[in-house]
């Protein structure tokens, strides 16, 4: 096995494991930790296609991780606002009460 | 109550402060007394206690002891075994026993008269109610030891210290009570002399009584047989 | 929610209210840095804002009125000393000051000299160490608080060659004071008196332009006068507020009348104001001292008639009160005529002072519990007696 | 191939854990874990500033988030959780399963990359930073602007109502 | 496989190569060995970073007692002075006390991470203290990306102290843990803008290449360290202060704060657990001083050119000394600020300086580009002053100084 289909299976298993995360988790934040998990997966994919997938003299791969790692900071950001603002609201971060549109 | 208020500014500097300015000035101080504090005997005054020791003022009083008289402390206690301090004693501390002899009866005399000094607050109160100039705190602190029960309640063997002791630690109160008691016992020597005198007039008198009396039995007797 | 079963016992306001499962139950004390002994305040705190806060005391209960009703009223002084043992020396006023109004005794003018001058070189400790303490609750390194103690053990020199201890000096008698001033204890108090200034001018300049502390303590703990007054708030902590109460004014006792000596008072009553008056209060005790130590006479240290045995007073009651460096310090004493007093109660300062924790701090950060806490200036012993 | 072989078995591992771990602060630690161990990957594939700027972002301010917002709105109890589990965990593996097993089906079927793998390609800083300042300036801008917008954004929904009483207004 | 091969050389004995003398010595006996060469060079390494950590243990235990000594005379004492020839033995009898304490691990305590979370904090320290430039030869490991290998190490730190409060199962560590974090990731921002400055200006990551841009001396005595520019001043003070709060130390110590949260996250550890967060605090604050001394004050580089003979390590220690000491200084005068001041103080104060330290570095470049000092800092000054002024007038607006309350005195 040569090293980029290692790197992808990880990548696969990882992606597969946020997507877990994300559906089973009823705690909103946790919902969060799988969706940080799967935007990983994703990186992981541009680095190793940089890193084997032949001469790329542009950097888009790193260049493009760079810019989804700052996107995955404002996400996280934004979605624990809304979701310490949610639990201002309901006193939980259980994502099945809030299921109303008003608060 | 007049109430004149009059606005003082509580500060020295203008009005207006840079921030800043104020931790600058507690810098200055802290500094100050830190480069002073190795040349400055003011600043630093830490006493290193096993090696150096402080001028303990002659007034300190800590723990109580008893006075006595003379060389030897079984004869010459002026404790009589009253039992004021007993009483008056905030935390009651002190513990006596009258001696007795074997009718019962007090010898004014103390059999046990224990301290406990580890429940003793050194107030001096004992010292201050003593009617008989006996008990006086002493001056002596570094008294630690390991053993509460043996060695922090004092016994009479370890209490009974001499007036001689009194008069090294306190000169002024020691002389003081001394020309008192010396004067007291002059008193009582007068005293005890007028007594005596008074007793020996009592006597003759009663003698010249009784033989006046012997005599008015015997005329009486005389008179009787006549 | 509760986890601690001893929490929930001891303050059954925790437990209502379904919405508060989000407040965290602190438990400060009494086993904690800065209550000053052992203090306890159990916290609720949401984030670090105090939501409620109850105090408990009582962790150094000793017991002390009730011991002095089955004693003589002398065998009660050595015990007022650690009331307050930060200034045993006015406890010893207040209690003789009491029981001299009981028993109508008369206090020499020479005792009365004394008496004004240990008071006063207390209230200097008293105020100086609570800088230090302070400074120490705010979490300065313990400086402001050693620059206090090395004066606070010059003045303690002076009260060891006076009374033969240092803090528990046991000094007061009824109808005077136990013994008359050392020799040259005067001059060495004026020494200190005049080399005081200068100290406190370098603490002011350490602690009082500081931005840190200013923002710590400005607008903290502060309370509307009414609110003080009802408290039955006294001392420092009132003036600090503006309110002109001062027992050494409104109620002289002794022979406070005689030296010519200002109130300072503050404005908002918060816990700036509250140090700062406690400076401006030690420049006023030196002005006292100075005036004191010109004009002592000489005469009895004790009213000759005064009786250390066997001492009874007369059938009736009495209440004491004097400044102390913390508030209006009382005792009130019932006598029926025996060696014992029938009742005996105090009125102490820190006590009284410390029922308005709650309104002080709710709405403000656990750290401004603390500074609040140290600037009402309590001693434990004198809270839990 | 050694550092590959070591790590993406301890990503996984850890990302296993960060899924499936009941107890909420455990899970977030765990996903710390995993990006750092991602990092770790990164660098070892030679990506060094990528790796570095993974690590910080992720573990120095993503992570800390996430533990810090559980911290504030402290998580129901983890028994709650397990049982919800068992509600919510069969339908999510019958979800991710078949993508688990999509994906691997494109990735082998496609026998370029089975193939021997390329020389590593450099990446200096100075390159990179001179790309993203040309190439890339609107995207950096436009990253930029997006920055500035969530960071005020999220003060403004994270702010507390503010709750402080007014100091007593004392004559 | 090739054999290693060193030869001795005289040039090892020079003042400014002792520290990588051990290197030098291992390396060549490990080369008389007749060892492979691979292995020359790993033992090379260890001895490298063996010296560095040997170095600051050392300087570790060292500050441990100046510290105590340092406020002990500020507060007019003697400070530890019993064991030992002036107290020298005393982090000694320190760490025999620590070694022989109880562990103790509260019942509530998750135990593993209770462990994880001291070793956590000292690792990132070491790490950092790795890419340092002590001297100019001696940088342990020449990173290219230096700056962001510190920042990102750092990042651990923040980590390390949620577990160490979490894991404690209390609620004075967790109060510590969450002050922390909001500490340190606000404390970052200012830290991070501020080095970037100094990044602008020497246009490299790398510390090394920081140091050496920071070369030379104007008029022939003024050093050009980036402190003594308009914008180093700005940057440099944010940078101090920023360190200050990310070291967790006085009036920064909220986390620790011991006289409302009794000890913060390390309320509930013993022994030597208890000592490794001493370790690490004070080899975190080496490291962030160390990193302040590289961007700002010149690192290696002597201050007056007629010192140049003297090595340049020895200048860089010197300097650490003198930055220690206005920490323990700062330590024994100021109270502790409160936490919502400390938060507002770094986003409302700090960054915003920081933030306009950027502009000026700008101004500053194109100005000095044209080689006219005088209109660069006329140019730059206003930029620097405005937060002052601004910082005053707020200040006086918000909170009444000693000087302006008033006080009534009553008859």
């Amino acid at each position: 096995m040569n090293p980029i289909a290692i790197s992808l299976t990880a990548s696969a298993i990882l992606f597969a494991l946020g997507l877990f995360a994300v559906l089973s988790r009823r705690n909103a934040i946790l919902v969060l930790v799988g969706i940080e998990l799967m935007l990983n997966a994703a990186n992981l994919n541009f680095i190793a296609f940089w890193r084997w997938g032949g001469a790329d003299a542009a950097l888009s791969g790193p260049l493009f991780v760079l810019f989804s790692i700052a996107i995955a900071a404002a996400e996280a950001a934004v979605g624990l606002a809304i979701i310490l603002m949610a639990f201002r609201h309901t006193r939980s971060n259980d994502l099945n009460r809030l299921d109303s549109l008003h608060g | 109550m007049k109430d004149a208020k009059h606005q003082e500014p509580a500060g020295k500097a203008g009005k207006w402060t840079i921030p800043g300015y104020g931790l600058l000035q507690g810098l200055f101080v802290s500094g100050r007394n830190m480069v002073e504090s190795y040349y400055k005997k003011e600043r630093c005054p830490v006493i290193q206690y096993p090696e150096e020791k402080a001028d303990i003022s002659p007034n300190f009083r800590n723990f109580p002891f008893l006075c006595y008289d003379g060389d030897r402390p079984e004869t010459g206690l002026r404790c009589t075994a009253c039992g004021i301090c007993e009483k008056e004693c905030p935390p009651q501390c002190i513990y006596i026993v009258m001696d007795r002899d074997e009718n019962g009866k007090a010898k004014k005399r103390p059999k046990v008269f224990d301290i406990d000094i580890s429940v003793c607050m050194n107030c001096g109160i004992c010292a201050e109610v003593c009617p008989f100039d006996s008990i006086y705190m002493d001056g002596q602190y570094e008294m630690a030891t390991d053993d509460r029960f043996e060695k922090l309640v004092l016994g009479l063997d370890r209490l009974a210290k001499s007036t001689d002791y009194h008069m090294q630690l306190r000169p002024k109160e020691a002389t003081a009570v001394m020309e008192k008691r010396k004067a007291a016992e002059e008193k009582k020597k007068a005293a005890a002399a007028a007594r005596a005198a008074k007793a020996k007039a009592a006597a003759e008198k009663k003698a010249k009584e009784a033989k006046e009396q012997a005599e008015k039995n015997a005329d009486d007797a005389k008179g009787g047989t006549e | 929610m509760i986890s601690d079963p001893l929490l929930q016992q001891s303050s059954p306001v925790l437990e209502e209210g379904s919405d508060d499962d989000q407040l965290l139950r602190v438990s400060l004390g009494p086993q904690h840095p800065s209550t000053h002994g052992v203090f306890r305040m159990n916290v609720e705190l949401d984030g670090e804002t105090v939501v409620r806060l109850k105090p408990v005391f009582g962790y150094l209960h000793r017991n002390h009125e009730k011991i002095a009703e089955g004693q003589t009223y002398l065998s009660s002084m050595p015990f007022t000393d650690r009331l307050d043992y930060i200034c045993p020396l006015t406890n010893n006023w207040a209690y003789a000051h009491a029981v001299e109004k009981l028993a109508g005794i008369e206090v020499p003018e020479r005792a009365e000299y004394m008496r004004v001058i240990t008071a006063e070189l207390t209230r200097l400790i008293n105020h100086t160490a609570f800088a230090g303490f302070f400074l120490g609750d705010m979490g300065a390194w313990g400086s402001a608080l050693m620059y206090a103690f090395r004066e606070r053990e010059k003045i303690l020199d002076l009260f060891e060659d006076l009374t033969g201890a240092r803090m528990m000096s046991n000094f007061m008698r009824f109808g005077g004071c136990r013994n008359d001033l050392p020799d040259g204890w005067l001059e060495r108090c004026r020494a200190l008196v005049d080399n005081y200034e200068p100290f406190l001018d370098e603490m002011e300049m350490f602690l009082l332009g500081n931005e840190i502390l200013i923002a710590r303590t400005q607008d903290v703990g502060q309370l509307p006068k009414e609110t003080l007054i009802n408290g039955g708030i006294t001392g420092p902590m009132l003036r600090a507020a503006g309110v002109a109460y001062d027992i050494r004014k409104v109620d002289p006792y002794g022979i406070y009348d005689r030296f010519d000596f200002k109130m300072p008072l503050g404005e908002k009553g918060d816990c700036y104001d509250r140090l700062m008056i406690r400076f401006l209060e030690m420049r006023e005790s030196l002005k006292i001292l100075k005036q004191a130590i010109k004009d002592i006479p000489e005469g009895d240290f004790i009213a000759p008639k005064a009786k250390i045995r066997g001492f009874k007073p007369p059938v009736g009651e009495a209440y004491g009160r004097i400044e102390g460096p913390k508030g209006e310090l009382g005792f009130y004493l019932v006598s029926d005529g025996t060696p014992q007093p029938y009742r005996y109660r105090v009125r102490p300062p820190s006590f009284v002072n410390l029922t308005l924790l709650e309104e002080m701090c709710v709405g403000l950060d656990i750290a401004d519990v603390v500074i609040i806490l140290g600037s009402v200036d309590i001693v434990l012993g004198e809270v839990d007696r | 191939m050694i550092p590959l072989l070591i790590l993406t078995p301890a990503i996984l591992l850890a990302a296993i854990g960060a899924a499936w771990k009941a107890r909420p602060v455990h899970a977030a630690l765990l996903l710390a874990l995993c990006l750092s161990l991602v990092g770790c990957l990164y660098v070892a594939m030679g990506a060094h500033f990528i790796g570095l700027v993974q690590f910080s972002v992720y573990v120095g301010a993503v992570a800390i988030l996430i533990v810090f917002s559980l911290l504030i709105t402290r998580p129901s109890d983890d028994d709650e959780e397990k049982v919800r589990r068992m509600k919510t965990g069969m339908p999510a593996l019958a979800c991710s399963l078949p993508l688990l097993v999509m994906l691997g089906f494109t990735m082998f079927k496609q026998s370029a990359l089975l193939e021997a793998p390329a020389d590593e390609p450099a990446m200096s800083l100075k390159v990179l930073g001179e790309i993203l300042f040309t190439d890339y300036a609107p995207a950096v801008l436009a990253m930029a602007v997006l920055l500035t917008a969530v960071m005020i954004g999220a003060a403004l929904f994270a702010r507390e109502p503010s709750k402080k009483p007014e100091p007593p207004s004392d004559s | 496989m090739m054999l290693g091969n060193v030869e001795f050389e005289m040039a090892w004995l020079a003042p400014e190569q002792w520290p990588r003398l051990p290197q030098h010595l291992v390396e060549w006996l490990v080369a008389l060995c007749g060892l492979p060469e691979w292995l020359v060079s790993i033992a090379g390494w260890f001895t490298s970073a063996g010296v560095v950590v040997g170095v600051f243990m050392g300087l570790f235990a060292l500050l441990s007692l100046i510290e105590r000594k340092t406020l002990a005379r500020v507060q007019n004492r003697y400070g530890p002075n019993r064991a030992g020839w002036f107290g020298i033995l005393q982090p000694v009898a320190d760490g025999i006390k620590m070694l022989t304490k109880e562990d103790i691990v509260p019942a509530k305590a998750d135990w593993l991470l209770h462990l994880l979370g001291p070793v956590l904090i000292v690792i990132p320290s070491i790490l950092a203290l790795g890419v340092i430039p002590y001297g100019q030869d001696w940088v342990p490991v020449p990173l290219e990306l230096g700056l962001v290998f510190f920042f990102a190490v750092g990042a651990m730190t923040e980590i390390a102290v949620f577990v160490a409060g979490w894991a404690s199962g209390s609620k004075f560590p967790m109060l510590g843990a969450m002050r922390a974090i909001s500490q340190m990731v606000s404390y970052e921002l200012p830290l991070i803008i501020s080095a970037l400055a100094v990044v602008m200006m020497s246009g490299t990551l790398s510390l090394p290449e920081i140091v050496e841009s920071q070369g030379g001396y104007t008029l022939g005595f003024l050093p050009q360290w980036n402190l003594f520019t308009p914008w180093g001043l700005s940057a440099g003070v944010v940078f101090f202060i920023a360190c200050i709060a990310e070291a967790n130390r006085c009036p920064f110590d909220l986390p620790e704060g011991e006289s409302e949260i009794v000890a913060g996250h390390m309320t509930e550890y013993s022994g030597f657990k208890y000592a490794l967060f001493f370790i690490g605090e004070y080899l975190g604050l080496f490291a962030i001083s160390a990193l302040g001394i590289t961007l700002f004050l010149g690192g290696w580089q002597s201050p007056l050119p007629i010192f140049d003979f003297l090595p340049s390590w020895l200048w860089f220690f010197a300097k650490l000394a003198v930055v220690i000491f206005i920490f323990l200084w700062i330590r024994a005068t100021f109270p502790r600020v409160r936490i919502d001041q400390l938060m507002r103080f770094a986003w409302l104060c700090l960054i915003p300086i920081a933030l306009l330290s950027l502009p000026t570095a700008a101004i500053w470049h194109y100005a000095n580009k044209a080689n006219n000092d005088i209109v660069a800092w006329i140019a730059t000054m206003p930029l620097v002053l405005i937060p002052w002024v601004v910082l005053t007038v707020l200040f006086n607006r918000r909170l009444s100084p000693a000087t302006t309350r008033t006080y009534h005195f009553a008859e």
